[in-house]
């Protein structure tokens, strides 16, 4: 099984989330997140104080899948959240040695 | 406890030695009172006339300057809580900043020159210049107006209506306007829409005006036209000129936090009372009356609203509650203090179920984006709300129809008198035209001047950021 | 620059262009004031008693229309922020909705009955029928309840006193009722607590009616017994009847925004002067001292409560400070318009240090489930205060009691006179006896039909989804 | 609608039974006016003068206790929002509490000593001790500050002016300080400051008082010298005292919500009107001007700052709004009753433009650390405002200044009377001195007796949890 | 050294906390999440526009632990965890090459 | 490539980010964590109800780097977050086998 991490513009959220449903995915995590890449930030004020905000609203996906569908995935991913701009965010996968589903303790792919 | 205070003992010593002290400060000659005093009874009559209408006026005014201090919650507070708590998280300034501008930038262009265009008198469509920059607006009364109250307490708490009015629209294109073409906008929409219509309802000579012998007279207590309507079919325009919010209604847009807006609809409901019982322009019985069906309107239209939701989700919401109270605070205002209060209730009531389904429905038909329902809201609830009025006004709550010989007439259609109701329509009708026509030409102008939308990139990244260079919640600390 | 404006040179003229004003449109054959009046004197004085009847009318009625609004505020979104604040986020909007829905539900109620089996005259226990739907309640004043506002005044005075005493229950079964039943039951409750109630403390013919003869005369400036006891009596027999919490006392349940919380504290003790000093009726010189005795007792509260905590746990915590102040309102309510500014510093402090006692010990003794602490700070403060009314009373500050020749009578326990201790022990035990058993039958009725309890997959999901279908801060956006 | 009211026809019957109650109930004898009645002309005039003495006080009264309450909103929640809106999420609570403690706090000092120290009659510079525990403070008013509403009104009202004062100064020493010694440090501060100042400007024989005859008449209508001078020059020598917090200014120290600020900043604008208007200590036509006043000034001054912004960094920003709108409001204070309205506009504008240099560039020239600006706006505001309401005063407005004979002589620069501007200089001077030199003592004392500043790790944890052991924002639940 | 990712119900922190330091581990890092999955959501209204929410609010730990802990900790985390209902969550296992502790700069299994 | 998680105290955050982007490092991604280890937490009063929080705010970075300079940023990070004091926080290192950067579907390091 391999963790596939996704790094996305938050406004892509639901379109992400309906391709790798798409793709065969069963379940997704998902958590705020903030980032710093080459996109740049942008400057605030308060009270003449300039603060450049260089830390963006990103949103991470966490999917872990059966090694079959990872190119799949990470297709559907990078086909719903590119917008081409700076920013679009990048794709890590790991490795996952087991997984256990809570509910009924079943273990491996299945559990997935 | 009630009556004790009636029965103090050393109240009457107080009364007494307040009058001496008004005497002495207030009243020349007032030595003439001590009981060596030689003044005749008719001067110290004449003193004690005018001292009673001091009294009188100076009531009044306290209540006016409450109310007016109410209807300046309305929006701040107020309104940008309510509308600020409906947009995303990214929009969340923007949205406040747009009603706060309202009260910065209309008390100016009030004191220059809308109160004049308003208020003064003029031709029955807009008043002239002889107040600009308050020129004659002093401590004396305008017995036109409100004969017991300084004639600047009129002038500034009529400017809380003028601030109101525009920061109302500002729903309907929320989340993707240029807040410098939005300044421009409502500013000289305030010239060409609201001061017209307010001298058209209230000023002198006014088309509209029902007590001051106007062509048309239209009921009117307290702004369903004259604010609501104007607003809320501007509103409608706005939606349906500026075009939807990127994503809508595909993406998820549900309101950032309720919670704000549940207290900004609270403030908003006390608030209304500075704004409709205010409007009897004194603190007599008919601002009670005015209070009274203010809050019944309310009350029941909120009860409509979330009936209507238990009916088709099987559950109320805290934000239909919540409309549907403002929905009914809107129907209600135009007739405030002309019906009695189970009219107040059927009012709400009605105005409940009907803004429901203006929101829930209707919007969803037409597809248009009036983001968070000022036409569905203030228009739909407004132009109702003037109607019922035709229909529910009471010559027994409020006779401001007399014959010749000075018999109390009917007021509304249920007295009989249903010709009220067409003119109810000719003042909702000239208003949904100004407001239309002058939205229009105001929006093509900016249109094509300074351009009234935001990029789309600035729209998917906020307002907050791009508009205002600030977040509403720094997520580090 | 104080009193620059009794220097003020035109005003004089302001007065006379008043009193001209006043004349032209107040007083038929006003005319007859121009030099040239044939009018007797006796016209005159006549006209101007009126006009000083109606300016003292005007005065008071500002002041209590302020009141009615400020009281609302209380529940609305006062008391909805206080408590909001200190449940888990997954009920904030349940917990909001329940203070609203009373806004919306009673006020019908009012309108339609509850005002009548309150203060129409009947019996010793309950009021008639004859203003049900309001009937008779108009303009004119009623100067058994008060002789200078219009009686529709005191009535929706009043009913901002009914809309916030069941919403103060709410506080002991939250994050756990169902909006149906808790809707229901409030409804009811009000009928058969809350009317009798402030029917016997404040109605004619009243059992408890200090100021018009009643059997057993307890004094209740604002509502110690009306209010507090009954809402905080009944809340704890909801707690006990509805359980505990899932989870609760193990689990985590710290309030989700101690902020919201201060907000509707501070919210609260602002409009907490118009249920006190407005519970003059007047805007005299006892409302002064309602409203000092208030802010007083509040303020010593504070203090009281933060020093207790203080000493107990090394550090005064916002959420103590703000408890206490909520409970010095609630003590010094019964008490505002009877004792002097030291007094009511006295029972502050009393009630902060007895109210934390209650909260922090007596509770955790008991084990019993009261969420928010409604029985702890109203059912215990108030208590308190009723009592301590009777101890601190002062004839000084409000002569009330009075022998045959008008002498003033000791009012309190200082004075000598203990046995009116006595007299608000009865009804304290009254007030304890209704709500209890009223609150057992109707919660035992509800139970059995419409059920009072959410599922707990509900409860562990939260209130504001499946009460209501919304989320108080959206994550997303 | 208007002018209803006045058409009303059974007003009159109303009238005439307001009277009979007020008759029954009030008047002594009252039975005496029944057309039989044998009483004497004189008679039912002394009672009638009476009456409408009563009918003022009563308006009067309202009025005040409105503003009381408004004022003390100010403070809670309006000051308390704005400012912990403005640090980090760890330091809310610790934020809110700083104010809350001073509501607590200065209410019972003020009971005790303060009112006494302020407002007895006593040498130039500080009050004397007949009025401690209140004693003397009742319902006859004290004709030399306010003639027509119980002396208590004035003492309740002038508490919520010594509320606020200190609790400004939390401004600028935000994030850093003990509770303990924040706490002890205020209170001192309001006996060796506060009172005095008080005592000067506004106390009998004070120094400064211009309406009571002082040595230095100094023009401050509703506390520009005595509020936000003091307490903002005491901020200043705060934050330079404390020094700076841990990684100002390199870290990232955004304010944690600029909602809660807006909504504060609008609450603070709604309650000054109390503030300001509420300072005329009547209902009357002055009231109404410092309220003109105070709305025109804090728009224009909103304006200004945005506009400075708009130029500056290219857009304008809702933390610029809503300070440009405290600043204009603390530069109308002292004002507000001495100019027209187009006087405040430019008052206002002129602060907008002045506040925003001093917060955005000179702040950081010197580098200090005013957290909040308590400094930058309240003493940069305050005493820009003293100085131009010498040159803005008007006699036509207020005519303060008489010559033997009682001819009005001008009242500021503008109308000739530059020497009122040095008169400003004096009090501004006097101010200054006195706040610096005992903000000075003060500190130096607690420094070393109990510490001002929390420990290093305590600051970087939060003085939320380390001086109350509380969160602002539960992140579980 | 293993990492074990654990996604649970909100409800059930305190008790799989302290199941965890039960099992002997030291530290638990814990990350707000969002998850999707057969779980199905639930509907929300807001002025008649209706929103199928299926992003339920999660809890996430993770918690590095030596290799031979692994199978106790799983036992603990699935023993306080589990309901039986359809959402109780998943746990998900990955190697980690190297640990080190900021403070001292231990590495390895002592540093955990 | 190597996935470096670091738990650091939420104080430090601007110093080690800096100290990473000195260290070469083009991207990094933060999250929002409470902690729970040697470090104890504090006592919280809700009318008097006592709460020992034991979870205290942490910030969570993850970054991806190139294995030549794992041991640089390692040092970066541990440099700019160390206190000395109990709480300072954690590092992991994981591989990641594959990277993708989703604008333009660069792979491996050079997607970093
Ligand atoms: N090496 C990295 N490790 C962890 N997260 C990264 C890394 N590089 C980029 N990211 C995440 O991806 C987001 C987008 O990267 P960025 O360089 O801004 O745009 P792009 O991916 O289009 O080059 C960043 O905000 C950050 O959250
Ligand atoms: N393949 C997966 N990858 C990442 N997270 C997952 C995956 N499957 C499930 N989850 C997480 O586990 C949670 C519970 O899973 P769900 O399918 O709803 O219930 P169950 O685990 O009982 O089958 C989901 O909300 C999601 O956060
Ligand atoms: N075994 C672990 N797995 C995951 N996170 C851990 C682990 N040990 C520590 N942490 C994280 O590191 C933080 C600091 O650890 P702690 O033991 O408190 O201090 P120190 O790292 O100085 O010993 C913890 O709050 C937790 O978030």
């Amino acid at each position: 099984m391999q963790k596939i991490e996704a790094i996305i513009q938050p406004s892509k959220l639901d379109a992400v989330k309906d391709a790798v449903l798409e793709a065969g995915v069963d379940g997704i995590t998902i958590i705020e997140a903030r980032g710093h890449g080459r996109q740049k930030g942008h400057t605030e004020f308060y009270r003449g104080r300039e603060y450049t905000v260089d830390l963006l609203p990103k949103i991470k996906l966490e999917i872990v899948v059966p090694d079959e569908i990872v190119d799949k995935v990470v297709q559907a991913i990078v086909g719903a959240a590119r917008t081409g701009k700076i920013g679009d965010g990048k794709i890590f996968i790991s490795p996952i040695t087991e997984a256990i589903r809570i509910r009924n303790d079943e273990r491996g792919p299945t559990a997935l | 406890m009630r009556r004790f205070p009636r029965r103090f003992p050393f109240r009457l010593s107080i009364r007494l030695c307040l009058l001496l002290a008004l005497a002495c400060c207030c009243l020349p000659g007032a030595f003439a009172q001590t009981p060596a005093s030689p003044a005749t009874m008719a001067d110290r009559l004449t003193r004690v006339e005018a001292a009673a209408a001091d009294a009188k006026s100076s009531a009044d005014n306290a209540w006016m300057l409450t109310s007016s201090a109410l209807v300046l919650m309305m929006t701040g507070p107020g309104l940008a809580l309510f509308y600020s708590g409906l947009v995303r998280k990214k929009n969340v300034l923007a949205t406040m900043m747009q009603s706060f501008a309202m009260i910065a930038i209309i008390t100016v262009s009030w004191a220059f020159l809308s109160y004049s265009l308003a208020f003064d008198s003029g031709s029955a469509f807009l008043g002239g210049l002889h107040h600009i920059f308050l020129k004659g607006v002093g401590a004396a009364p305008d017995a036109d107006y409100a004969a017991t109250i300084p004639l600047q307490t009129y002038m500034v708490y009529q400017l809380m209506f003028a601030i109101i009015t525009p920061a109302l629209i500002t729903g309907a294109f929320a989340e993707r306007m240029k807040f410098s073409a939005m300044a421009l906008f409502l500013l000289l929409w305030s010239f060409l829409v609201y001061d017209p219509m307010a001298h058209m309802v209230w000023g002198k000579n006014g088309l509209l005006n029902a007590s001051l012998g106007g062509r048309f007279p239209t009921l009117d207590f307290a702004g369903g036209t004259v604010v609501h309507v104007t607003s809320g079919v501007s509103a409608l325009v706005c939606a349906l000129y500026l075009g939807k919010r990127l994503g809508y209604p595909k993406e998820h847009m549900a309101p950032h936090s309720v919670v704000l807006s549940f207290v900004g609809a609270c403030l908003l409901w006390v608030g209304w009372f500075g704004f409709n019982a205010g409007s009897a322009l004194s603190a007599g019985s008919l601002a009670t009356s005015a209070f009274v069906a203010t809050h019944f309107g309310a009350a029941a239209a909120a009860l409509g609203w979330m009936a209507a939701e238990w009916f088709k989700n099987g559950k109320p919401s805290a934000l239909g509650g919540i409309s549907g109270a403002v929905a009914g605070l809107v129907a209600i205002t135009p007739a405030a203090g002309f019906v009695s209060p189970m009219s107040a209730l059927w009012i709400g009531l009605i105005a409940g179920f009907f803004c429901y389904l203006m929101v829930t429905r209707v919007k969803s038909w037409f597809g248009y984006d009036d983001s968070l329902d000022a036409f569905g809201v203030h228009g739909a609830g407004g132009t109702l709300g003037a109607i019922l009025t035709g229909v529910f006004a009471s010559s027994a709550v409020n006779p401001i129809f007399k014959d010749a010989k000075g018999n109390v007439l009917p007021s509304g259609g249920l007295e009989g008198n249903w010709h009220q109701v067409l003119n109810q329509f000719v003042g909702v009708a000239i208003a949904w035209i100004l407001a239309a026509v002058g939205t229009i030409i105001l929006l093509k102008l900016i249109d094509v001047t300074i351009g009234l939308r935001v990029t789309a990139d600035q729209e998917a990244e906020g307002l907050d950021i791009t508009q205002h260079g600030e977040e509403g919640y720094d997520w580090a600390s």
